[in-house]
C-alpha cells in the first residue's frame, strides 16, 4: 500500500533516450510523412467501402435496406473503443515514461473516439427505429456506447478546464485509464442488467442472414475508419506539438518558414 | 543520519517553468550540515517554487535534486522523513485549539514527538495562555506560531523548509524563532528560508541565495 | 501505517463533529430527493415500490457527489493537504482514512435513513432490509470513487459539474446492481450475485481508488 | 446492381430517412471535424510566427539605443 511507485514515475526516466520518435521535434516530420498516406487510404477505402455496401451487398431478407446503416455504425463503435483504449494506453505510456508525446496523442485521440461514439449512437438510433421501432432502447451496446461517450466528455472537460498542462496531462491520464478499466465492468453490468429486464436484442452482426459482401463492405469501412482516425489523430497532434512547444526553437523555425518539415 | 557524503540535499541545473513562465534556471546549490541558506529574490522570482521542489512537492521542469549524494526521487521515503516544510499557509484548523492542531500536525507527518514534548512547545513560543481557545480566536501571528511550534518540538528532520516564517511574527516571537533556528544549525541541521525582514540567526556558516540571478 | 490511520480519521470525526450542522446537510438532500419523487410521479403505492430502490439509489448517489467535492477542499486551503504530501506515511492510507471518516459521516447515515424511506415508498420488510443491505455495501464503493473525482478537479473552476461527470459514468454498474436487487428479489430470483458483484467492486475499489486518488492530489499540487 | 434508378437509389426501399440520415450527419461531422482540426494547426502556425515577428521588431527597435 504504497504510492511511491506511482509518484515515483513522474521522475524523468532515463529510457526516454530509447524511445527516438517519443521527442515531439522528431515525431513532427514522421507524423507528416504519414499523413498523406493515411488520407489516401481514408478516401479509397470509404469509396470501395460505399461501393460495395450500396451497390455489390443485396439487400437483407429480414431487415432491408435499412441495414445498411451497419456499413457506418458498427465501424463507429468499433473505433469508439479502440480509440480509447489507445487513449488510455498512451495515457499509461506517459505517466510510465514521462514522454510528453503520449500525452499528446491521447488529447490528439480523445475529440476523434468521441466523434465516433457520438456517430455511434446517432446511427444506431436512426437503425433502431425501423428496427426496433423506438430510436432509443436501453440496449446493453447503446448504453454502454452512451456511457463511453460520457466518459470522453470527462476527459475533454477535465483537460480543458485545467490551465496548467502538465498537470492536465496528468489528470486526464488519470482518470482515462480509471475509466478504461471500468468500461469492461460498465459493458458487463449493462448487459446483464438488459438481460434480466428484458429479453436478449436483435443482434447485428450476428445475422444469419448476413451476406459475405455485406461483411466485405463493413470490413472495408472498418478499415477506412481506422485510415481516418489515424490522418486526423496526427493532423491533430502536429497542431498540439505546435501549440505546446511554442517557444522552443524548432517550433519557431517551422513556423517562420525558415526549414522545411 | 546515514550518507557518507558532507551535503544534505543538493541541486544541479534546476529550471522551473509556471504555467509559460520560466522562473529561474541553471541553478546549482549545496546544502551541507549546518548551514543556513537565505533565498533571495524579487517577488514572482521563484522563491516559493524553489522551496516545493527542494521538498519533493513539485517537479522541476529539468535538473536534479539529490538527497545526502543520491537522487532525491530514489530515497523519496528518507528525504521526506528528513525534512520538515513550513509553506506560508498554517496548515491549522480553525476548530481545533493551538495543541489539538499540534497533534494532528505530528500525526499526520507520522511523527511520534509525545504529547508533553509538543505542549512545552506551545509553552515555549509564547502559546501556554491560549491552550484551550480554538485557532477562529486566535490572531494571525498566534496562528502562525502554533505552526511553528513544530519547529520547537522537532528533533528528527535534518532539513528545515521555511517560507516566510516571520511574517505576522511580534519581536517576541521572532526572537524563539531565530534561536530555535540556531539550535537546529548548532545540532547540525541545515535551514533553508525566505524572508523579507532582516532577521539575524546566530550561524556557523551561511548563504544567500539570490533568485534574480538565475532568471 | 495504522497508527496515521487512525489519527487521521480521528482528526476528520473531531473536525466535522465541532461542525456538526453540515453533516446533516447532505442527509437532508437525501431525504428531500426522495422526497420529491412521489410528487413527481404520483402516489400509487405499487408504482412507488416499483422504483424505490432506484430511487434510493439515484438519491444515494447524487448525495455523494454533492459532499465529496469537499472532501480535500479545505485541506488544500489551509496547508494541511502540502504536509499530507510531505509525510513519512504513504498518502493513499492517509487519503483512505479520510474516506473512511467521511463515509461514517455521510455514507451510513443514509444507510440509517433508508429504512424511513423504504416506508415512504411502501416497500415490505424484506424488501427494505435488502435495500439497506445494498446501500451498505454499495455507498463506501461511492465514497471511494467520488475521492478520486474530487482530488482530481481539487481547485478547479467549475468543479461540481465536472466531478459530475467524471463519476457518475462510473457509478453506473453500482447503480445496476444495487438498484436491481430488490427487483430481483421481487421477481422471485436469488439477489446473492448481487452482492457478491457490490462485494467485489467495493473490494476493486478499497485497492484502487486511494492509491488513484494519491496520485491525483500530487499532481493536483504540482 | 440493386438499384434499378437513382430514385430508387434515394428512396433505398423505404429507409431513405434513416439510411441517409445516417450517413449525411456522419459525413458532415466528420467534414467538420477535418476542417477545424485543419484551422487548428493553420492558426497555431500563424500565432507562432506572430510571435516571432514580434519579438524581432522589438529586437529591431532596440538596437539604435
Amino acid at each position: 500500500m504504497s504510492d511511491s511507485q506511482l509518484s515515483a514515475t513522474r521522475a524523468p526516466s532515463a529510457g526516454v533516450s530509447l524511445f527516438h520518435y517519443a521527442s515531439p521535434q522528431t515525431f513532427f516530420p514522421l507524423a507528416g510523412k504519414l499523413l498523406w498516406p493515411s488520407w489516401i487510404a481514408a478516401v479509397a477505402l470509404t469509396l470501395a467501402g460505399l461501393y460495395t455496401g450500396f451497390f455489390i451487398a443485396p439487400t437483407d431478407a429480414t431487415q432491408g435496406d435499412s441495414y445498411r446503416i451497419i456499413f457506418i455504425h458498427v465501424p463507429a463503435a468499433w473505433m469508439s473503443m479502440v480509440v480509447y483504449l489507445a487513449m488510455a494506453f498512451w495515457c499509461a505510456v506517459g505517466l510510465v515514461f514521462n514522454t510528453r508525446l503520449s500525452f499528446m496523442m491521447s488529447s490528439a485521440l480523445a475529440p476523434t473516439g468521441a466523434l465516433w461514439a457520438f456517430v455511434a449512437l446517432w446511427t444506431g438510433a436512426l437503425w433502431g427505429k425501423p428496427t426496433w421501432g423506438t430510436y432509443w432502447a436501453w440496449d446493453a451496446r447503446m448504453t454502454s456506447e452512451l456511457i463511453l461517450f460520457f466518459l470522453y466528455c470527462g476527459y475533454m472537460a477535465l483537460q480543458a478546464a485545467i490551465d496548467d498542462p502538465r498537470r492536465a496531462d496528468r489528470a486526464g491520464a488519470l482518470i482515462a485509464i480509471v475509466g478504461a478499466v471500468n468500461v469492461p465492468i460498465i459493458y458487463f453490468s449493462v448487459k446483464w442488467w438488459n438481460t434480466l429486464h428484458q429479453g436478449a436484442s436483435v443482434s447485428l452482426t450476428q445475422s444469419p442472414s448476413m451476406a459475405s459482401t455485406m461483411l466485405t463492405g463493413m470490413l472495408l469501412m472498418a478499415l477506412a475508419a481506422w485510415a481516418y482516425t489515424i490522418a486526423v489523430a496526427l493532423m491533430r497532434v502536429r497542431a498540439i506539438m505546435i501549440e505546446r512547444e511554442r517557444q522552443t526553437d524548432w517550433v519557431r523555425q517551422l513556423a517562420t518558414g525558415e526549414t522545411k518539415a | 543520519m546515514s550518507g557518507s557524503t558532507a551535503s544534505l540535499i543538493e541541486v544541479r541545473a534546476l529550471s522551473c517553468v509556471r504555467g509559460s513562465a520560466r522562473l529561474f534556471s541553471g541553478l546549482d546549490l549545496i546544502l551541507g550540515a549546518g548551514e543556513l541558506m537565505h533565498v533571495a529574490g524579487a517577488n514572482g522570482s521563484g522563491k516559493t517554487s524553489l522551496l516545493r521542489i527542494l521538498c519533493g512537492l513539485s517537479e522541476p521542469a529539468s535538473g536534479e535534486v539529490r538527497w545526502r549524494g543520491a537522487p532525491a526521487a530514489s530515497v523519496r521515503d528518507d528525504w521526506r522523513s528528513g525534512l520538515l516544510y513550513l509553506g506560508h499557509r498554517n496548515a491549522v484548523k480553525d476548530d481545533f485549539t493551538p495543541l489539538e492542531n499540534l497533534r494532528a500536525s505530528a500525526a499526520i507527518a507520522g511523527d511520534t514527538t509525545p504529547g508533553d514534548v509538543l505542549l512545552r512547545a506551545l509553552v515555549d513560543i509564547g502559546l501556554g495562555a491560549r491552550l484551550d481557545v480554538p485557532a477562529r480566536s486566535l490572531s494571525q501571528g498566534q496562528r502562525r506560531r502554533v505552526a511553528l511550534a513544530r519547529l520547537l518540538a522537532d528533533t528528527r528532520s535534518a532539513l528545515w523548509i521555511l517560507d516566510e516564517p516571520f511574517t505576522a511574527l511580534d519581536t517576541g516571537a521572532v526572537a524563539v524563532l531565530s534561536r530555535a533556528m540556531a539550535a537546529h544549525l548548532a545540532r547540525g541541521g541545515a535551514i533553508v528560508y525566505t524572508t523579507h525582514q532582516p532577521v539575524d540567526i546566530n550561524a556557523a556558516r551561511r548563504q544567500t541565495l539570490n533568485l534574480d540571478d538565475f532568471s | 501505517m495504522i497508527g496515521v490511520f487512525l489519527s487521521v480519521m480521528r482528526r476528520d470525526l473531531l473536525l466535522a463533529w465541532r461542525r456538526r450542522s453540515d453533516m446533516l446537510t447532505t442527509l437532508g438532500f437525501f431525504l428531500l430527493v426522495t422526497s420529491l419523487f412521489p410528487l413527481g410521479v404520483g402516489p400509487e403505492p405499487e408504482q412507488l415500490s416499483h422504483i424505490a430502490s432506484g430511487v434510493m439509489w439515484v438519491a444515494a448517489l447524487l448525495a455523494t457527489l454533492l459532499s465529496v467535492q469537499r472532501l480535500f477542499e479545505s485541506d488544500e486551503a489551509d496547508g494541511t493537504l502540502e504536509q499530507m504530501l510531505l509525510s513519512v506515511e504513504p498518502l493513499a492510507v492517509i487519503v483512505l482514512a479520510k474516506v473512511c471518516a467521511y463515509w461514517l459521516l455521510t455514507g451510513l447515515p443514509l444507510v440509517v435513513m433508508a429504512p424511513l424511506i423504504a416506508l415512504q415508498f411502501n416497500l415490505t420488510p424484506d424488501e427494505t432490509l435488502i435495500a439497506c443491505a445494498t446501500l451498505l455495501i454499495g455507498s463506501p464503493t461511492l465514497s471511494l470513487l467520488g475521492a478520486v473525482g474530487a482530488s482530481l478537479t481539487l481547485g478547479l473552476r467549475g468543479g461540481g459539474a465536472l466531478i459530475a461527470l467524471l463519476v457518475l459514468p462510473l457509478y453506473a454498474p453500482l447503480l445496476i446492481f444495487g438498484a436491481g436487487a430488490v427487483d430481483a428479489w421481487r421477481a422471485g430470483l436469488g439477489v446473492q450475485s448481487h452482492f457478491a458483484l457490490l462485494g467485489a467492486c467495493l473490494l476493486v475499489a478499497l485497492a484502487v481508488c486511494p492509491l488513484a486518488s494519491a496520485a491525483a492530489l500530487r499532481i493536483a499540487q504540482d | 446492381m440493386n438499384w434499378e434508378s437513382a430514385s430508387d437509389f434515394w428512396h433505398m426501399g423505404g429507409y431513405g430517412f434513416y439510411v441517409w440520415g445516417s450517413y449525411a450527419v456522419t459525413a458532415v461531422l466528420l467534414a467538420f471535424e477535418v476542417w477545424a482540426v485543419a484551422r487548428r494547426g493553420r492558426l497555431a502556425r500563424v500565432r507562432v510566427a506572430r510571435d516571432v515577428a514580434v519579438e524581432r521588431m522589438d529586437e529591431r527597435r532596440r538596437e539604435p539605443t
